[in-house]
C-alpha cells in the first residue's frame, strides 16, 4: 500500500485498536452510570468528568487520528482546550469568589 | 461601474477580466469580494455616521429637543451595532486583508475561495437583519444588549437585531478560518513565517481571535434571542438567570473583538511606516510576536468591564492586572513604530499621515485604556462619556485611521489609479483635528461624571458637549473629502505603476491592478520582508 | 452641583474622592509625557529624517546593537508604571468594596426610572437621598426590574444595581452641599431621567429632616409586622415565638454560616435571607424538610429589605464582616433597638 | 506510488477535485484538514458557552439540577450514549475502509453509521415527547414532578435545567441531523466509487465532525442525566 510519505497521508490504524478503544467506551459508559448511583458526596461530578474527559481524549486520539497528526493539528486541539477553559475558569472564578468578601455584591 | 474604468492599459486584470453584475456576486476571486466587502462597509459606515451625527446634534443642548429619548436611545443602539458587528469587525480583515493576504504570501487565492464569497453573503444577510430591525422602528438595547434589559424590557425588535449580530459573526469566523488555513498552507516557496510581511503576522493574529471568540458571542445571542422569545431565565433574575454571566459570555468576545478592530490596524500602520521610512521595521519579531500576544492577553482581560457589574472583588484584582499585561505589546509596537522613523528617508505623504496620527491617537487610546483597567480609578470612571472618548479614541482614532492610511497606500494597487496626494493630505489633517475636537472633550467630561447613553444631560456639561459636536462636524467633512477625490480618480487619475511607492512585498511585484491569478509567475521568495534597495527609489517620486 | 456654570473638575466631596484624584493625577502625569514624547519624536523624526527631493536614499543600516536592550528597556518600564496603578487602584478599589462596620445603613430599590430610597430609621424619599456630613454611610441596592447603577460623581463611587440580588456601595461625604446622582447602567428609555441628588447635610439638619420623616416606624418594625403578616411567625421560633422546631431558628442567624442539607456551607447573609424568602427549597438547612413555600410574587423588593432587616435585628452580628473590628457599642442587648448604630442618637464618629 | 496514480487516472472525479489555486493534491488535502480543525474549535467555543451557563446554574442551584436530572432516564440515557459510541466506530471505520481502497465498505460502514445515528436521533425525539407530555419544556405549562407525583425540589429553579438541557441536546441534535444529511450525501457517491485510498478527503473530514459530536454527548451524557442519582432515592 502506498502510505503517503507528505503529512497528509491518511494514517491506517489497525482494526484491533478501534475496537479496543471502542470497548473501553462503552465499559466506561457503564462504569460512569453505575458510579453515579453511589454517594461519592461531592466527588461525584467529578469522577463523572474525569471519565467524560478520558473519554474524549480517546475519541479524539485514536478515531480522530490526533495521535498520529500533524504538530499543527495537536497544537490546534491544545488551543481549543486552552480557550475553553479560559472561558469556563475565568467565569466560575468570579461565581466562586462572590461571597469570600461577605459584602454583598462585591 | 468599477469595471467600466478600466486602466487605459488593455492588459486584462481582476477588474475586467469578466464583465457583468453577476461575474462580480459570483466571483471566487478574494480580490473582487474585497470590493464586494468595500461596497458594503461604506453603505453600513455611512449609515452608522448618519446615526452619530444625530447623536452629536441632539447633544448640542441639555435638553433633548431633537428627537425624543427613545429615538436617541435606538441612534446610539443602531450606531454601535452597526460600526461595531457591521463595519469595525469586517472593515480592515474582510477588505484588506482579503485583497491582500493572498498578494502578500504569493498566492493565488485564499484557501478556501467559495467560503471567502460565502461569509460575505452570510456578512450581507446578517446586515440585512439588522436593517430590517432599523426599519421596523430599530432597537434600544444597547450595542452590548444587556440582560434583563434585553430579554425582558425592551421596546425594540431584539430578536432581529440579535440573529443578524450572530449571522454576522458566522462570517468573521469563515473569514478567520480561511485565513489561518491561507497563512498556514498558501505561502510561497522560500516564505518562511519570519519573511512574512507584518500585515499578514496582525492578520494571522486577528483571525485567532475571531476563530476562538466570535463563537461565543454567537451562542450567547442565541440563548439571548431564546431567552427573549420564550423566557426561559438563561438571562433573567426573574426566573432565576445571571445577568452578569450574560455580560462574561458578551465580553469574552466583545473584548477580544477590540482587538480584532485594531490588530489589521496596527499591521496596517507597520506596513506604511516602513514603506515611508524606507527602512525595515524596528523590531520585527517584536511586532510580530506582540501581535499574537495581544491575540492571546487579549482573551484574558475582559472581566475589566465587569468591575462595578457585581463581579466578584477578586475575581475584579486578577482581571485588573492581566489588564495591564495586555498593555505591554502595545507599548513595544508604538516604541518600535516610532524607532523605525529614526534615521530613515521619510515621506509625510497621506498614508503616512494616516499612520502617525493614528500612533498619537492610539497611544492617547491606549494610555486612556489604563485609566479604565484601574480598579479604583474604573469605578468613578465607567459607564461615564470617558468610557466612550477611550474607544472611540481606539476604534475610530486607531482602527478607522488605520483603515483609511490602508486604503490610500493600496487604493493603486486595488484600482490602479492615483488619486490626488494634496487632497488627501488634507482630508487627513482635518480628520485629525476634527477627530480630537469631537473626542478630547468627552475625556473631560466624564471625570466631571457626564454618564454614557444620556438624551438629557445637566446644563454644566455643555460646553465641552456644543466643543464635542463641532468637533463632529469638521470630522464629518473630513470623511465626505476622501469620498470625492477617491471616486474622482477611479476615473481621472493618473495611472497607477506597479509599484507607486517603492514599497517591498510581493504585492507590489505584480501588475496594479493585478492579474486575476495574482502573478504571472509564482513568485519564489529568496530574502526578508522589507529588503529596501536603491535601485526602486528610482522611479518613486 | 449648586452653580450651573461651566467646570473642568467635578467637586470631590468624600473621602475616597481626594484618593480617587490623587491616582487621576498620577495617571494622566503618566499619560501626557508617554503621548507627549511620542508625538515629539514622531513629529520630529518626520522632520529630521524627511527625504530631499533630489535624495536617493540609501537602504538604511541593520539595527545591530541596542535594538534587545531597547526592546527589554521600554518594555519594563511601562510594565513597572503600570503595576504601580494596579496597586494603586486596587487599593482604593478594597477601601470601597469593604464598608465600614459603623456604617449607617440606607436602602436603596432602583426601578424604571427612579429611585427608592428607604432609611433604616423609617423615612422615605424618592429620587433623593439625604444623608448626614462626615458619616459612613452603607448602601444596601437592588433593583425591581433591570440593572442600574447608582453613581455619585462628587463621591467618585457607582455600582451596578442589580435585579434579583443585592449590592453594596459605601461612602463617606465630607461637604455639606448638594450633589448629582446618576443611574449610570443604561436602563431604557428614560434612562436619562433616572437622576436625583444627595443631599448632605451636617449633623442637626439631618436630624431634623429625619424627625419631620413618616411615622411607620424603623424598617426592621416594619419587617417585622410584615413577617406577621405572612405567616411566617407561625413556624419559625423568632423574637416573639420560640417554640416551634419544624422550621429553622431566625434568633441569631445573621451573619453566621449556616450548613446546609447537603453538607455544604452558605453565610447568613442579605442574600441568604432574600433567597430564602424567594427560593426556599434552593438551600435547605441541615435538619429541616423542604416544606416552606415560595413567597415569591407576594412580597415586593421593598418588603423583602424589610424582611432582612427585621432578621437582622434579631441577629447579634452585624451585615459587615470582620466582626472583629466591629464597635462594642454595636452590641445592643435592648430587645426592641435593632443591633446597629441606628436610631436618633448619635454620638458622631469614632 | 503506482496505486496513487493508477487510482487517479481510473477516476475522474480525483482529477476535477484540484482547485486552481493549489499546487498540489497534498497542499489541498492539507488545507482542508486544517480548516475542518479550526472549524471544530469554532464548535468547542460555541459549545463552550453553553457549557458555562450550564456550570455557573448548577454552581448556584445545586438542588434543583439535582432533582430535575432525576427525571431524566438513566437506562435511555447510558443506552443512546452507547448507540452513539457504536456510530463513532463504524465511522471511524467507514473512514478507515477508504483509506485501505474497500470501496463496498465505506458504503456499508457509512450505512450502518446513519442507521445508529438515526436510532440515537429516534430515542431523542422519544425523550423530548415524554419531556412535553410531563410538561418538563420550560414556558409551556412547566411542571416538574417525579414519578410519584411529588414536586420537584426548589422547582422554581428546575425551569433552568430543563432549558439547557433542551438548549443542549438540541443544539446537539441539530448537529447530528445536519451530520445524517451530509452522510446521506457521502453514502451517494461512496456508492458511485468517489472515494479510495488517494481521495477521500471529505470522508475523513466528516469523520471528524461525527467524533466531535459524539464527544459533545460524552460531556452532556454525565453533565445532564447523572446528577445526584444517590441523593434523591427514586
Amino acid at each position: 500500500m502506498a502510505n503517503h510519505a507528505g503529512h497528509a497521508g491518511p494514517h491506517v490504524v489497525p482494526k484491533r485498536l478501534y475496537f479496543a478503544v471502542f470497548f473501553a467506551l462503552v465499559v466506561l459508559t457503564w462504569v460512569t452510570t453505575f458510579v453515579s448511583t453511589l454517594d461519592l458526596g461531592r466527588w461525584n461530578i467529578f469522577v463523572a468528568l474525569a471519565i467524560a474527559i478520558f473519554k474524549a481524549s480517546l475519541v479524539v486520539l485514536f478515531f480522530m487520528h490526533v495521535w498520529y497528526s500533524t504538530r499543527l493539528t495537536k497544537m490546534i486541539v491544545m488551543a481549543s482546550l486552552f480557550w475553553l477553559m479560559l472561558l469556563l475558569f475565568l467565569t466560575m472564578a468570579d461565581i466562586w469568589t462572590r461571597t469570600w468578601m461577605g459584602v454583598p455584591g462585591r | 461601474m468599477i469595471t467600466a474604468t478600466p486602466p487605459v492599459e488593455t492588459k486584462k486584470n481582476y477588474l475586467n477580466q469578466t464583465e457583468g453584475l453577476k461575474s462580480w456576486l459570483l466571483t471566487h476571486d478574494h480580490k473582487r469580494i474585497a470590493i464586494l466587502y468595500l461596497l458594503g462597509l461604506i453603505f453600513f459606515f455611512a449609515i452608522g455616521g448618519v446615526f452619530a451625527a444625530l447623536i452629536r446634534l441632539e447633544l448640542a443642548t441639555p435638553a433633548g429637543d431633537l428627537v425624543e429619548s427613545n429615538t436617541y436611545n435606538k441612534l446610539f443602539t443602531m450606531h454601535g451595532i452597526i460600526m461595531v458587528f457591521l463595519f469595525l469587525v469586517p472593515s480592515i480583515p474582510a477588505m484588506l486583508g482579503n485583497f491582500l493576504i493572498p498578494l502578500m504570501i504569493g498566492a493565488k487565492d485564499v484557501a478556501f475561495p467559495r467560503v471567502n464569497l460565502l461569509s460575505w453573503y452570510i456578512y450581507v444577510v446578517g446586515g440585512l437583519f439588522v436593517l430590517v430591525a432599523l426599519l421596523m422602528g430599530g432597537v434600544d438595547t444597547g450595542w452590548t444588549f444587556y440582560t434583563p434589559f434585553s430579554s425582558s424590557y425592551s421596546n425594540g425588535y431584539v430578536v432581529a437585531t440579535g440573529l443578524g449580530v450572530l449571522i454576522g459573526g458566522f462570517s468573521s469566523i469563515l473569514t478567520g478560518l480561511n485565513f489561518i488555513v491561507t497563512i498556514h498552507r498558501m505561502r510561497a516557496p522560500g516564505l518562511t513565517w519570519f519573511r512574512l510581511p507584518l500585515f499578514v503576522w496582525a492578520h494571522y493574529a486577528t483571525s485567532m481571535l475571531q476563530v476562538l471568540g466570535t463563537p461565543v458571542i454567537a451562542v450567547t445571542l442565541f440563548l439571548l434571542v431564546l431567552e427573549r422569545g420564550l423566557h426561559i431565565g438563561f438571562f433573567d433574575p426573574a426566573y432565576g438567570g445571571d445577568p452578569v454571566l450574560f455580560q462574561h459570555m458578551f465580553w469574552f468576545y466583545s473584548h477580544p473583538a477590540v482587538y480584532i478592530m485594531i490588530l489589521p490596524s496596527m499591521g496596517v500602520v507597520t506596513e506604511i511606516v516602513t514603506t515611508f521610512s524606507w527602512k525595515k521595521p524596528f523590531g520585527y519579531t517584536f511586532i510580530a510576536f506582540s501581535s499574537i500576544a495581544i491575540a492571546v492577553f487579549g482573551f484574558i482581560v475582559w472581566g475589566h468591564h465587569l468591575f462595578v457589574s457585581g463581579q466578584s472583588a477578586y475575581a475584579g484584582m486578577v482581571f485588573s492586572i492581566l489588564s495591564y499585561v495586555v498593555a505591554i505589546p502595545s507599548a513595544i509596537k508604538v516604541f518600535n513604530w516610532t524607532a523605525t522613523m529614526y534615521k530613515g528617508s521619510v515621506r509625510a505623504t497621506a498614508p503616512m499621515l494616516y499612520a502617525l496620527g493614528f500612533i498619537g491617537l492610539f497611544t492617547i487610546g491606549g494610555l486612556t485604556g489604563l485609566f479604565l483597567a484601574s480598579l479604583g480609578m474604573d469605578v468613578h470612571l465607567t459607564d461615564s462619556y470617558f468610557v466612550i472618548a477611550h474607544f472611540h479614541y481606539v476604534m475610530v482614532g486607531g482602527a478607522i485611521m488605520g483603515f483609511m492610511g490602508g486604503i490610500h497606500l493600496w487604493w493603486p494597487k486595488i484600482f490602479g489609479r492615483m488619486y490626488s496626494e494634496a487632497w488627501a493630505r488634507v482630508a487627513a489633517i482635518i480628520i485629525f483635528i476634527g477627530f480630537n475636537l469631537t473626542f478630547f472633550p468627552q475625556f473631560i467630561l466624564g471625570y466631571m461624571g457626564m454618564p454614557r447613553r444620556y438624551h438629557v444631560y445637566p446644563p454644566e456639561f455643555q460646553v465641552l458637549n456644543v466643543l464635542s459636536s463641532a468637533g463632529a462636524s469638521i470630522l464629518g467633512l473630513g470623511y465626505l473629502i476622501p469620498v470625492c477625490y477617491l471616486v474622482w480618480s477611479l476615473k481621472y487619475g493618473p495611472v497607477a505603476p506597479p509599484n507607486p511607492w517603492g514599497a517591498t512585498g510581493l504585492e507590489w511585484q505584480t501588475s496594479s491592478p493585478p492579474p486575476t491569478e495574482n502573478f504571472e509567475v509564482t513568485p519564489v521568495v529568496t530574502q526578508e520582508a522589507y529588503t529596501y534597495t536603491s535601485e526602486e527609489v528610482v522611479h518613486v517620486g | 452641583m449648586g452653580e450651573k456654570s461651566f467646570q473642568l473638575f467635578p467637586e470631590a466631596a468624600s473621602s475616597i474622592a481626594g484618593q480617587v484624584d490623587g491616582l487621576y493625577a498620577y495617571l494622566v502625569l503618566v499619560s501626557a509625557f508617554f503621548s507627549l514624547l511620542i508625538a515629539f519624536l514622531v513629529v520630529f523624526f518626520a522632520i529630521k529624517y524627511r527625504r530631499k527631493n533630489d535624495e536617493i536614499p540609501k537602504p538604511a543600516d541593520e539595527h545591530s546593537i541596542g535594538g534587545m536592550v531597547l526592546e527589554i528597556v521600554w518594555s519594563i518600564i511601562p510594565l513597572g508604571l503600570s503595576l504601580i496603578m494596579f496597586a494603586w487602584g486596587a487599593s482604593i478599589f478594597f477601601t470601597e468594596s469593604r464598608p465600614p462596620a459603623d456604617a449607617m445603613e440606607i436602602f436603596v430599590v432602583g426601578k424604571q426610572w427612579m429611585w427608592k430610597v428607604q432609611h433604616n430609621e423609617g423615612a422615605r424619599e424618592i429620587n433623593e437621598l439625604h444623608v448626614p456630613v462626615n458619616r459612613n454611610i452603607r448602601l444596601t441596592l437592588t433593583s425591581e426590574d433591570v440593572i442600574h447603577d447608582f453613581a455619585v460623581p462628587a463621591f467618585r463611587t457607582k455600582t451596578d444595581v442589580l435585579p434579583g440580588r443585592y449590592t453594596t456601595e459605601w461612602f463617606r461625604p465630607t461637604k455639606v452641599g448638594a450633589y448629582h446622582l446618576f443611574c449610570m447602567e443604561y436602563c431604557g428609555t428614560k434612562h436619562s431621567g433616572m437622576i436625583g441628588t444627595v443631599y448632605v447635610m451636617n449633623e442637626a439638619d439631618y436630624n431634623a429632616w429625619l424627625g419631620a420623616g413618616s411615622g411607620e416606624g424603623s424598617m426592621a418594625e416594619q419587617g417585622e409586622s410584615l413577617f406577621n403578616q405572612l405567616g411566617c411567625g407561625t413556624c419559625h421560633p423568632s423574637a416573639m415565638n420560640k417554640q416551634n422546631g419544624r422550621c429553622p431558628n431566625l434568633n441569631g442567624l445573621f451573619g453566621t454560616t449556616v450548613v446546609l442539607k447537603d453538607g455544604s456551607k452558605v453565610r447568613a447573609d442579605e442574600s441568604y435571607i432574600r433567597e430564602s424568602v424567594l427560593y426556599p427549597q434552593a438551600r435547605i438547612v441541615a435538619g429541616y424538610d423542604d416544606i416552606m413555600p415560595t413567597f415569591k410574587g407576594l412580597v415586593t423588593e421593598d418588603g423583602l429589605l424589610k424582611l432582612v432587616e427585621y432578621v437582622k435585628s434579631l441577629g447579634p452580628k452585624n451585615g459587615t464582616e470582620s466582626s472583629a473590628t466591629a464597635a462594642p457599642t454595636q452590641t445592643s442587648s435592648s430587645p426592641q433597638a435593632p443591633a446597629r448604630p441606628a436610631g436618633p442618637a448619635r454620638a458622631g464618629n469614632q | 506510488m503506482a496505486s496513487h496514480a493508477a487510482d487517479t487516472h481510473a477516476d475522474p472525479h480525483v482529477v476535477s477535485t484540484i482547485q486552481h489555486h493549489f499546487e498540489s493534491a497534498d497542499q489541498q488535502k492539507d488545507a482542508s484538514t486544517i480548516g475542518m480543525w479550526v472549524f471544530l474549535v469554532t464548535e468547542v467555543m460555541f459549545f463552550g458557552g453553553m457549557f458555562l451557563a450550564y456550570f455557573v446554574y448548577r454552581q448556584a442551584y445545586p438542588a434543583a439540577f439535582a432533582s430535575a436530572s432525576n427525571n431524566t432516564s438513566l437506562l435511555i440515557g447510558a443506552a443512546n450514549t452507547t448507540v452513539l459510541i457504536c456510530s463513532s466506530l463504524t465511522m471511524a471505520l467507514a473512514v478507515r475502509s477508504a483509506a485501505v481502497g474497500k470501496k463496498n465498505l465505506i458504503v456499508l460502514f457509512l450505512i450502518l453509521t446513519l442507521l445508529l445515528g438515526g436510532t440515537f436521533l429516534g430515542v431523542k425525539a422519544y425523550e423530548y415527547h415524554d419531556k412535553w407530555v410531563r410538561h418538563e419544556v420550560p414556558g409551556h405549562n412547566f411542571d416538574c414532578r417525579d414519578e410519584s407525583g411529588k414536586a420537584c425540589i426548589d422547582a422554581g429553579h428546575t425551569p433552568l435545567f430543563f432549558a439547557l438541557y433542551f438548549g443542549m441536546t438540541g443544539l446537539h441534535a441539530t448537529h447530528m441531523i445536519v451530520g445524517v444529511g451530509i452522510i446521506l450525501f457521502l453514502i451517494s457517491q461512496a456508492r458511485k466509487g468517489a472515494y479510495g485510498p488517494a481521495w477521500h478527503t471529505p470522508v475523513e473530514l466528516f469523520g471528524l465532525y461525527w467524533h466531535f459530536v459524539d464527544i459533545v454527548w460524552i460531556f452532556l451524557f454525565p453533565l445532564l442525566y447523572l446528577i445526584d442519582r444517590s441523593a434523591v432515592p427514586k
